[in-house]
């Protein structure tokens, strides 16, 4: 930190190094904060070439990524609302794990939506739990585990108190960041800025790298900001098949696709060989769409936001 | 009709049922079973509620209701985004980019389910793989053939469950799907019956609404029951009870479910022309 | 509300009616979210012609606004972190109403100002309490008397549960809104976000009225939605002396200014009858500021966001 | 000098004290006493520290350091702003204009205050009008003439106070800001002494680190007392005693307050070209 060679505040590495250097097995990772939109598939495809183990994943909804790092054998637990296939229903590998423990058993800690955004909100804020009326009277409030009904210390009305989690490593998929990590994002937030601010380590993926000046002209859009991020990668492209706003859409065919070719192991063994395995970097993974594909999902009408002035 | 296809937590994969029955065809009444669904779900929004909408069926729903006699409906999703102005394109996942362009409001997850905590939000729709006597829904674990087996899981369902005014739950009417007693308590509905909820802690005005299946509509008695309260046209009161795994009560104010209108369907047409989610 | 008349979504009315419709006698009202930016001095000058009483005044630090509004005789309470002037030290009047009941009893109950923050933030979660390691120790937690020492559900360690508030009426100023309500705010926002979330009422008085398309144009920046607002006041310098990012600086003057003309009581009484009672409006207001003043506040360089685009 | 005129809670009112007294005129030495407090305020804060910066002198220490020994330094705002590279011009409050635009981030005051309970912030400094013996800080309710006063409060003082890993304070040293037993304890210090902090309940890894006045600067023993840890260049030890409150133990390695170096106020001095804060 004392050395102060012309480029020591850039944080930027490749998606190899940066889940090299920052995801140790048995790391927990909160991935798919931004729920549909900006889901970091090409950190995931990483971590599964890179052979992680006992990871422990975190995240609301994760459509697909979770299902195919769980199928990939990278996972030993699973904190989240929900594991499948948004547009296509059931996650067969989340299924095979918890059914038949293949490829290895994950156990599953069930949240709600509210309650897992509450345990990243309770990290974030530096508090052991935050209060809850959500989940009372479910069984999810009992098989979860780590939630606890307590008495509110005013009224003595019943509350769940959420435990805080902060996880070892947030993985952020956001449109900008400058080369400190200071990061654009806009669309729905989802958990991504209490994630950050939770997580030990931040690892921002970005479809674009802009001068600093880009990001300093718009502080409140900054929602992560610089000094909070371990690592950034840029990645164009890295979300796909899930849109990143006012880059691309989504690819609705490939999760139907996934679907289809996840349903029985030996073909989702194929779907990971041919997308994640047999590939080397994301760079290739764009060429195998083809031109066509990604073309077709780009942006078809620019809608640019309306300018804030900073000035005095 | 393999149940265990997953459900998104807030939406209705009740279409699905329908897809795959013969029921599904057109048989010359003008509209498909879904879109009844559609309709029947859409009269459950009120003019200037806040509506946690979910996706597919409820989606629509939700549309139809901002087109016909709910023009002031607010939409919430979960992922943060918040909706006067529907989007205008056919919506695959509630983050798909025409949903967040011209949103009132992109925002957090917390943002929106603080609104739902703090009792504001008016009605919230579910989709269940089971639903029981009391409303209670489970889609955490089902079971085949003897088997468990992992469903996704609550999403927000439980949330909604716990804590919107109103819930309303869309499903395939069979034996399977409504049960005497749900395996897993996802979201709660009246529990064990009367006063159960407030026993719990959850807050006073919560709690379901009605259950609309492909046969009927179910709604909750004082002790919390569901009971038929209306059925669809050219069902069969026998064939509701055959497919319903508890003794259903019906109401002494059964009537027949009202065929969606033609502007109601001609939303829904327009919305969803080529019947993605009603009609293939 | 089944009345569809053109114009029914329109919440725009003056300041005037604002203030006489929605602020009642005894009101809890939020006056100063965003700190030192864009307090809402039109709202609360003409809180004090109506002659407003019994007001519970809530905010983290009020920057003379709170001392005014007690000068004049509306405040029974005060919900504050800190009563004062900020660039030039004591509230006078805040001072004269603590020690000596002149012009009548205040009661103050002091928090911090994340404990304030805290109590709206608990309110517009909708839960009764949020708990916090903040205050702990101190006199503040012995003499505020609303909040309470207790021990972790988890761990039984101390905390501190901070109650909700959710204030009768939130007053926030804003750079521009359209005329639903729908309400852009940039700069710092302090708890103006949670402000207008816990309270019942929400009357937003902004610079600029503008097309709904614009603020639509960055569903993000849209810091409080219409559905959450009751009263759109379009008061252009409705903050001065307190600046407002993009449309004029702070009066540094203005506020030494006060502080020596609010010293004594009879000094006090001839501000107040100069820049509040003696006018009817924020127009003469302005008008009294004179040009000069007014231009010299004004932006001299923009600085405007780079642009976010919402496309697909 | 009136104490009594408020302070900003995390702004050191400390120099209006220098401002007033005949200490204030530059003696030959080539700066002010506020310059000398100042340079020894920046000096508490080391490169890359997270710091909640406040006002006036404070504001200006960060300043100093961010040009010199810390480049790194981040500068938190309670209103919400955080900056990494300092405003360009000289603030009279934390939301000045200048300090908004081209800011790391502007959000909330939840969003700053989070990083501070979370234990991340390092250093937090405070102005206050009365210190005792065990660090503990008042700006609530002081005392003139027997007769109460009240003071504006604490801001964000007592959050700083219960949870930046170290605090360091400015203010006037006489006897009646430097006293014995604070009358009302606005920010906890070290309480009654040693282990009290986490008795409290209070973050292990948080407390008072040291008060600068405008005599030297104390810091505080294992038991948590303050004690005089050096003296400004050609003040006496009887003045500091004599205008301390308390039998003030002195370290066995007291030295002098180093002067400010040609590169601290050469920053200093362009900053604040006009002395507005420091030489008045």
């Amino acid at each position: 930190m004392s050395n102060a060679a012309p480029d020591r505040t850039s944080k930027m590495m490749s998606m190899q190094q940066a889940v090299a250097q920052h995801v140790p097995d048995g790391a927990s990772v909160l991935l798919g904060a931004q729920l549909e939109q900006m889901i970091p598939f090409a950190a995931g495809h990483e971590m599964i070439r890179q052979r992680k183990r006992n990871l422990a994943l975190v995240g609301p909804i994760s459509d697909i990524l979770f299902d195919q790092m769980i199928g990939a054998g990278c996972v030993a637990r699973v904190q989240a609302a929900w594991v499948g296939n948004v547009s296509a229903g059931m996650g067969y590998c989340f299924r095979r794990a918890i059914e038949q423990s293949v490829p290895r058993a994950v156990e599953m800690v069930d949240y709600s939506n509210f309650t897992l955004a509450l345990v990243l909100h309770a990290g974030a804020l530096g508090v052991p739990f935050l209060p809850t009326y959500s989940t009372l009277g479910s069984d999810l409030l009992k098989s979860n585990g780590e939630m606890r009904e307590f008495g509110s210390p005013f009224s003595g009305e019943k509350l769940v108190a959420v435990p805080a989690l902060t996880p070892d490593v947030a993985v952020i998929h956001a449109q900008r960041a400058d080369k400190h990590g200071n990061t654009h994002i806009w669309g729905n937030l989802g958990v991504a800025v209490d994630g950050a601010r939770a997580a030990k380590k931040v690892i921002v993926v970005v479809e674009e790298i802009v001068e600093p000046e880009v990001i300093a002209s718009d502080p409140n859009r900054t929602v992560i900001p610089g000094f909070l991020v371990t690592a950034v990668v840029h990645e164009p492209r890295g979300a796909h098949p899930s849109p990143v706003q006012g880059y691309y859409g989504r690819d609705h065919a490939f999760f139907h696709q996934y679907h289809e070719q996840s349903r029985k192991l030996e073909d989702f063994q194929k779907w990971l060989d041919r997308w994640v395995l047999g590939i080397r970097s994301r760079g290739e993974y764009v060429e195998q769409l083809g031109e066509c594909r990604v073309e077709s999902l780009g942006v078809r009408e620019h809608a640019y936001s309306a300018p804030a002035d900073f000035g005095y | 009709m393999d149940f265990t296809e997953g459900n998104h937590p807030i939406t209705a994969k009740a279409h699905t049922a329908a897809l795959g029955s013969p029921a599904a065809t057109d048989s010359g009444r003008g509209y498909s079973p879904s879109e009844l669904m559609v309709a029947a779900a859409a009269r459950e929004i009120r003019d200037g509620e806040w509506v946690f909408v979910g996706m597919r069926l409820p989606m629509l729903a939700f549309l139809v209701a901002k087109r016909t006699h709910a023009p002031g409906a607010i939409g919430l999703y979960e992922n943060g985004v918040i909706r006067e102005h529907p989007a205008p394109e056919l919506l695959y996942t509630m983050a798909d980019p025409p949903n967040l362009r011209g949103a009132t409001q992109c925002g957090t997850m917390l943002d929106v389910m603080s609104l739902l905590q703090q009792g504001r939000v008016n009605v919230g729709f579910l989709g269940a793989a089971e639903v029981d006597r009391f409303g209670n829904l489970n889609t955490t674990w089902g079971s085949r053939e003897g088997q468990k087996v992992r469903l996704p899981g609550s999403g927000g369902a439980c949330d909604i469950a716990c804590l919107s005014q109103r819930t309303v739950v869309l499903l395939e009417h069979t034996r399977a799907r409504l049960v005497e007693r749900v395996a897993y308590i996802t979201s709660p509905g009246n529990g064990s019956g009367k006063n159960w909820r407030r026993a719990q802690g959850l807050p006073a005005r919560s709690g379901p609404s009605a259950v609309i299946t492909t046969l009927g509509v179910l709604r909750f008695d004082a002790g919390g029951e569901a009971m038929l309260s209306s059925i669809h046209p050219d069902v069969q009161l026998e064939d509701v009870r055959a497919n319903t795994g508890w003794p259903l009560r019906v109401s002494e104010e059964l009537r027949e479910t009202p065929p969606p209108r033609a502007e109601e369907l001609s939303a829904m047409r327009e919305i969803d022309p080529h019947g993605f989610w009603t009609r293939k």
